[in-house]
């Protein structure tokens, strides 16, 4: 016999809700990373969904208030997670969950929602199978084969000979299988292909090894923040845009909150991504103005900051929908409804089926705009376009 | 400081010992909803009673004591992966792996002493965790290995989602392994431990075989650490690889001289408290806590160097000094 | 085989290099834990702070390049020479375990205090334009700044190399840290020389950490995340030696080097492997004494 | 008959300096020999190289004959031969018994059970007790070591090395350090220490050497200068210019 976690936790949540019904507050868990060596990108969702609650926070029916619950998972760090997001569940009773980067994180977490019941939001974490591993997640950001696979297909046509290095867990091995299959069914050539291990602080010798490869550009794909930026700063130092290599990869490596760090190397980087701060959709002028208002004129927000900011949205939207009044069911079936015409990174909504996000995905190109540093969109490579992975895989 | 054993340290257990056992059942009833950090704090308890009996009485000090424990907890995990779910095989298999990694690594690194012996135990855990980070088929590296499922406990006991399975497990493991570490503090053994601790050079010169002594105290507590580290997998049907990482060996020290070294009962004042003022100021500050877990650190350190039970003793001292 | 040699030159060069910061940083931890028996595994918070000063001197005052390397040396050694009078020397007669708890828990402050002032991210580096660019010998481009790196810190460690050996402070701390009871005894005030010795330790880690953050990122968990280098150096190396911690810290980052170019899906297994068998074949180190 | 302790040709080297040089020396069994010469002279690392701390350089010790050069100190204890220490070396933080105790069930071969409590162990108890007793430390038994004044933690530096029923017993230095109140009743307890045994004693009292001891060896630089019975010692010229003679001029 097989031991399932009991639906005993079910029952408590679903008379959470109900018991919540006449009281009108709607408790949100955030789990998001404020310690540890990558706490900087945990502070870019702490950032979006702060600002969206100050500037939206009282976009609700009369009485109906939220309480967000912020909570620390310390980095890419699944037990932990997993223990937070069950503290939420059963000590806070909290009717949904969103944050968590990690995509470990959110492995760990997403088999709790499906016993619980609890709608989760997810915020970043981006590894491609994980709303299939509960009918309660749902997905705000992206997958990486979203934006890897079709760069992938664009750079064949581009590029003869393709080096590929990518941070060693989940997602990294995504974007690379994606990368890969998308460049090679258009006929381009992988001369090489590296995994970092994901503590990795220094990428000299990896790119060495690239430099010393000879290919006509490098994949790149890492978790953002610093990892970013030394990976830059290595292309940059051992001059490998001179020997006639491009970088390339997904938005990871060019993160609008990174990128004023990674000084003139990273001009020309060329990347595929559903956000940039140097959009010049009007939703987004204004979601830039508010973040800089409120965060200080010097800093972009990312694309973490963002997604953060449409996750509050959807949650703002289903509780609007409900009055109040949330049954996991009924708001499963909301989100697989969402749309947003108007998010900072363009249209949105989420696909009925996979309960995933489908959104646009652009090709951009980092140059100088008034002295700073811009992942400026150059075309729009798919729109509204769909996980592509889950059409490779279909469920079975 | 106050040690436990000895000669004629009298080995009954006294009214005062159940309490903390007496006070874990209290809780079971009286906060269910905080049963999962309650199942976690017990099994740092035990990972804390097995580091102090190599540091307060081998008098060892480790920042690698999480190999043992991250090996348990991954041998728990692939055992539950691959081989069967029941609990008590992964429990035993996870424990015995770690003692033979104590084992073998004891009989090469307690050959030397101070810094190097430190930074043998910080070489040793990062080397597992690089061969968990790298060894993905089996592990899942930096991924880390769940979805899987336990079957009851004996046949009998099914974990719940509210933890009072695991919570009453984690209980019973750790009653019997402080009832066998009570039981080995008392021995001769444990008294010739303490000779270790207090003077190693003196051990030598009254004839006792130090080296051998140390290795056979590093076994068992490496096991016990195993132990500590399945519980958790089983408990939390999740390993990631900051079991194996040395900021967990780090917190662990922290939380042991807390609450007092040498003497059983600080590896559980230790833990709870740390553990509670952790998860409280997490919520309330989750950008600025480990600020206070610092100060604190620093406090013990300046003012209280037996750690909590010391000043427990104190004041009882001056009390009695004043009637 | 043209190719081979040339990657070998860039290894050897890039782990020179990453070893130099290394060893700048951690020299400093070698002499105090050798010469006051003080187990600081809060050094790499001086380090951190010496990034800080001089990241925040040159972008909010303004300040040029080597100005605010030498204003983060001097008060970074500063403030710290005020923590070893007040706090340090409280434990000087404690055991190891009590500085090590004490020094974790000043990690944890200075984590939580560095993020409160400067929030999570890293800083952002901008090295002046005389020191950009690349340096062409030898048909192969090195990066001027990393050159900049090695030539200064082998000057900085003849430096310090004769001060230890030649003069009169270098003297009485060689005394000191071999027979501290006879220095004492032989009117040594060991108490100021350790204040002003902690002192130039922790300036070079500020100085490291100034200097490396190009390379190694200053941000809150750059004490903790680096800790495990900085020990590896001052162990391999051996407690209170200078020639010690040098040779460590070059063999630790060309061979930390080499190993991520040949066999990058091992990360820093090697290294670690490396420490344990050196370790065991010298428990005092490379260049340590054996007691 | 062999000498219950031999050493021939003992050499000990640290380096370039030269701390023993060919030194031969025989402890009869049952003797009262004292070891003296000025600081530096290598007393103490004789005794560190007799009981096995330090290896020798080159040379032999052979205890009844045996020749134990290649034996560590656990091994050496197990054949009978004990020592005490110059500056105490106890277990501070333990009882007064527990000290004795530790050393009593190392011998008796009780230090490895694991599972009795050890206050069960009545037999190393009572010899624990019992050797206090003779030492005059009843009272104490139950105090922490560092709770005792230096006099009696000497006499339980002796007592732990009893504790270990030894053949042959090394002192080094048992009254150093004792202010002269207590210095008399180390001196009662060296008296009374079972004729079997071999005593070798390293001191600086003169008055407590030649009270104590029936043969002498003097070590200077490394080298026995001299050896002989007390009476030959204190007429010996050469000893009193090095040694004697700045105490008794």
């Amino acid at each position: 016999m097989r031991l399932k976690l009991s639906t005993l936790i079910a029952v408590l949540a679903l008379s959470a809700a109900v018991g919540s019904a006449t009281a009108q507050t709607v408790k949100i868990g955030v789990i998001t990373t404020y310690s540890g060596p990558t706490a900087g990108q945990g502070d870019q969702l702490d950032k979006g969904f702060k600002l969206y609650l100050k500037l939206n926070g009282n976009k609700l029916p009369p009485g109906v208030k939220v309480e967000p619950i912020f909570r620390d998972d310390t980095g890419a760090n699944p037990d932990a997670a997993k223990r937070v997001a069950q503290e939420l569940i059963v000590r806070d009773k909290v009717q949904f969950l969103t944050g968590v980067v990690w995509t470990p994180n959110a492995a760990a977490i997403a088999p709790l929602t499906a016993e619980a019941h609890v709608p989760f939001i997810i915020a970043n974490a981006a590894g491609w199978n994980i709303p299939r591993m509960s009918d309660y997640v749902a997905r705000v950001s992206h997958t990486l084969p979203q934006s890897a696979y079709p760069l992938g297909k664009w750079a064949a046509k581009k590029f003869k000979r393709v080096y590929t290095v990518v941070a060693d867990f989940a997602p990294g091995h995504e974007a690379e299988a994606a990368f890969i299959k998308g460049y090679k069914d258009a006929g381009g050539e992988i001369v090489g292909s590296a995994r970092v291990p994901l503590a990795n602080t220094d990428f000299i010798p990896y790119m060495q090894r690239v430099k010393d490869a000879k290919p006509n550009a490098i994949f790149a794909f890492n978790p953002g923040g610093k990892q970013a930026t030394a990976q830059m700063k290595a292309f940059g130092d051992l001059e490998l845009g001179k020997a006639g290599i491009k970088y390339i990869g997904t938005g990871d490596i060019t993160a609008d909150e990174e990128l004023q760090n990674m000084g003139d190397a990273a001009l020309g980087v060329l990347t595929v991504h559903h956000y940039s701060a140097a959009g010049d959709r009007p939703a987004n002028k204004s979601f830039v103005a508010a973040y800089k208002k409120e965060y200080g004129e010097k800093l972009n927000p990312g694309y973490m900051a963002a997604v953060a900011w449409d996750a509050m949205d959807l949650i703002f939207h289903v509780i609007r929908e409900q009055k109040g009044k949330i049954d996991p069911d009924k708001t499963m079936q909301l989100i697989r409804n969402y749309k947003n015409p108007d998010s900072p990174r363009g249209p949105i909504q989420i696909d009925p089926e996979t309960r995933d996000i489908v959104q646009n995905e652009y090709l951009r190109e980092v140059r100088k705009v008034n002295g700073q540093l811009a992942n400026v969109e150059l075309e729009i490579v798919e729109t509204q376009y769909k996980d592509p992975w889950k059409e490779f895989n279909k469920a079975k | 400081m106050k040690h436990a054993g000895g000669y004629i340290a009298d080995s009954r257990i006294r009214a005062i010992e159940w309490l903390p056992w007496a006070f874990a059942l209290l809780c079971y009833y009286a906060a269910p909803s905080y049963l999962s950090l309650g199942s976690y704090i017990l099994t740092m308890i035990l990972f804390a009673l097995s580091l102090d009996l190599i540091l307060g009485y081998g008098g060892i000090i480790t920042l690698g004591h999480s190999a043992y424990f991250g090996t348990g907890a991954y041998v728990a995990g692939i055992v539950a992966v691959r081989l069967t779910g029941e609990p008590l095989v992964g429990l035993l298999a996870g424990a015995l792996a770690a003692g033979v990694l104590g084992l073998v690594t004891g009989m090469i690194i307690l050959r030397t002493r101070g810094l190097a012996l430190l930074m043998l135990t910080l070489a040793i855990t990062s080397v597992c965790f690089e061969v968990a980070n790298k060894a993905t088929s089996l592990t899942g590296g930096a991924d880390g290995l769940g979805g899987f499922s336990l079957l009851p406990i004996l046949g009998l006991f099914r974990f719940d989602m509210f933890g009072k399975t695991a919570y009453l497990y984690c209980l019973a493991i750790l009653f019997a392994s402080w009832w066998l570490v009570r039981k080995l503090v008392y021995s001769p053994f444990g008294a010739s431990l303490t000779g270790v601790r207090e003077n190693n050079l003196r051990m030598h010169a009254v004839g006792a075989p130090v080296y051998q002594r140390l290795v056979a105290s590093y076994t068992i507590s490496a096991t016990l650490a195993g132990l500590a580290g399945a519980l958790l997998t089983q408990t939390t049907q999740f390993v990631g690889l900051n079991a194996l990482g040395f900021q967990l060996s780090g917190e662990l020290i922290v939380m042991l001289v807390l609450g007092g070294v040498g003497r059983i009962y600080g590896a559980f004042v230790g833990p709870l408290v740390y553990l509670v003022l952790q998860d409280y100021l997490a919520k309330r500050f989750p950008e600025y806590w480990y600020f206070g877990i610092g100060a604190m650190l620093v406090l013990v350190v300046l003012f209280a160097r037996g750690g909590i039970l010391g000043i427990i003793d104190a004041g009882i001292l001056r009390l009695r000094r004043k009637s | 085989m043209q190719d081979f040699l040339s990657s070998l030159v860039n290894v050897a060069f890039h782990g020179i290099a990453y070893g130099m910061i290394l060893y700048l940083i951690s020299v400093g931890l070698s002499v105090t834990m050798g010469l006051m028996g003080f187990a600081n595994l809060a050094h790499g918070v001086f380090a951190m702070a010496g990034g800080y000063m001089m990241l925040s001197a040159m972008s909010g005052l303004d300040v040029p390049f080597p100005l605010a390397i030498v204003g983060a040396f001097v008060a970074v050694a500063l403030a710290s020479m005020v923590l070893e009078r007040f706090l340090y020397s409280r434990l000087y007669s404690a055991g190891e375990l009590e500085q090590v708890l004490f020094t974790i828990g000043l990690i944890f402050m200075s984590v939580a205090l560095a993020r409160l002032v400067y929030g999570p991210l890293p800083q952002p580096v901008f090295i002046p334009g005389y020191l950009k660019g690349q340096i062409h010998l030898l048909g192969s481009g090195f990066p001027a700044y990393r050159v900049f790196l090695i030539v200064f810190s082998v000057a900085l460690a003849g430096l310090l190399w004769f001060g230890v050996e030649r003069t009169r402070w270098g003297a009485m701390v060689r005394a000191t840290v071999d027979y501290r009871l006879m220095a004492q005894s032989l009117g040594i005030n060991t108490a100021r020389l350790f204040t002003l010795t902690f002192g130039l330790g922790s300036g070079l880690a500020a100085l490291g950490g100034a200097l490396g953050a190009e390379i190694i990122a200053v941000q809150p968990t750059y004490p903790f995340e680096h800790l495990v280098y900085f020990l590896i150096v001052v162990a391999v190396g051996g407690l209170g030696s200078l020639r010690g911690p040098f040779v460590a810290a070059l063999l630790i980052g060309v061979f930390d080097t080499a190993c991520k170019y040949w066999v990058p899906e091992f990360g820093s297994f090697f290294i670690y492997v490396a420490t344990i068998a050196v370790l065991l074949w010298r428990p005092e180190g490379l260049f340590g004494k054996a007691t | 008959m062999h000498a219950a302790l031999e050493t021939r040709g003992l050499c000990k080297n640290f380096g370039a300096l030269t701390v023993a040089e060919q030194i031969d020396f025989r402890l009869e069994a049952g003797a009262r020999h004292a070891l003296i010469g000025p600081n530096g002279a290598g007393k103490t690392t004789f005794i560190n190289m007799l009981s096995g701390r330090f290896a020798p350089s080159s040379g032999q010790i052979l205890l009844a004959g045996e020749d134990v050069t290649a034996l560590g100190q656990v091994a050496r204890v197990k054949r009978g031969l004990a020592r005490t220490f110059q500056i105490s070396m106890l277990f501070k933080n333990a009882t007064v018994v527990d000290n004795v105790a530790f050393a009593v069930a190392e011998r008796a071969g009780v230090a490895w059970r694991m599972l009795r409590p050890a206050r069960a162990y009545r037999e190393v108890v009572d010899e624990s007790m019992a050797l206090l007793e003779t030492l005059g430390l009843t009272q104490d038994a139950r105090l922490r070591v560092a709770e005792l004044s230096y006099g009696k933690q000497r006499l339980v530096e002796i007592a732990i090395a009893l504790g270990l029923r030894p053949r042959v017993l090394l002192l080094d230095e048992p009254a150093a350090g004792v202010p002269t109140s207590e210095s008399q009743r180390i001196l009662e307890v060296l008296d009374a220490l079972p004729e079997e045994i071999a005593i070798l004693i390293i001191e600086h009292d003169m008055d407590l050497v030649f009270r104590f001891a029936t043969r002498i060896t003097v070590l200077a630089q490394g080298k026995v200068l001299i050896a002989g019975t007390p009476a030959e010692i204190a007429a010996d010229k050469e000893v009193h210019e090095i040694y004697l003679g700045e105490r008794h001029a």
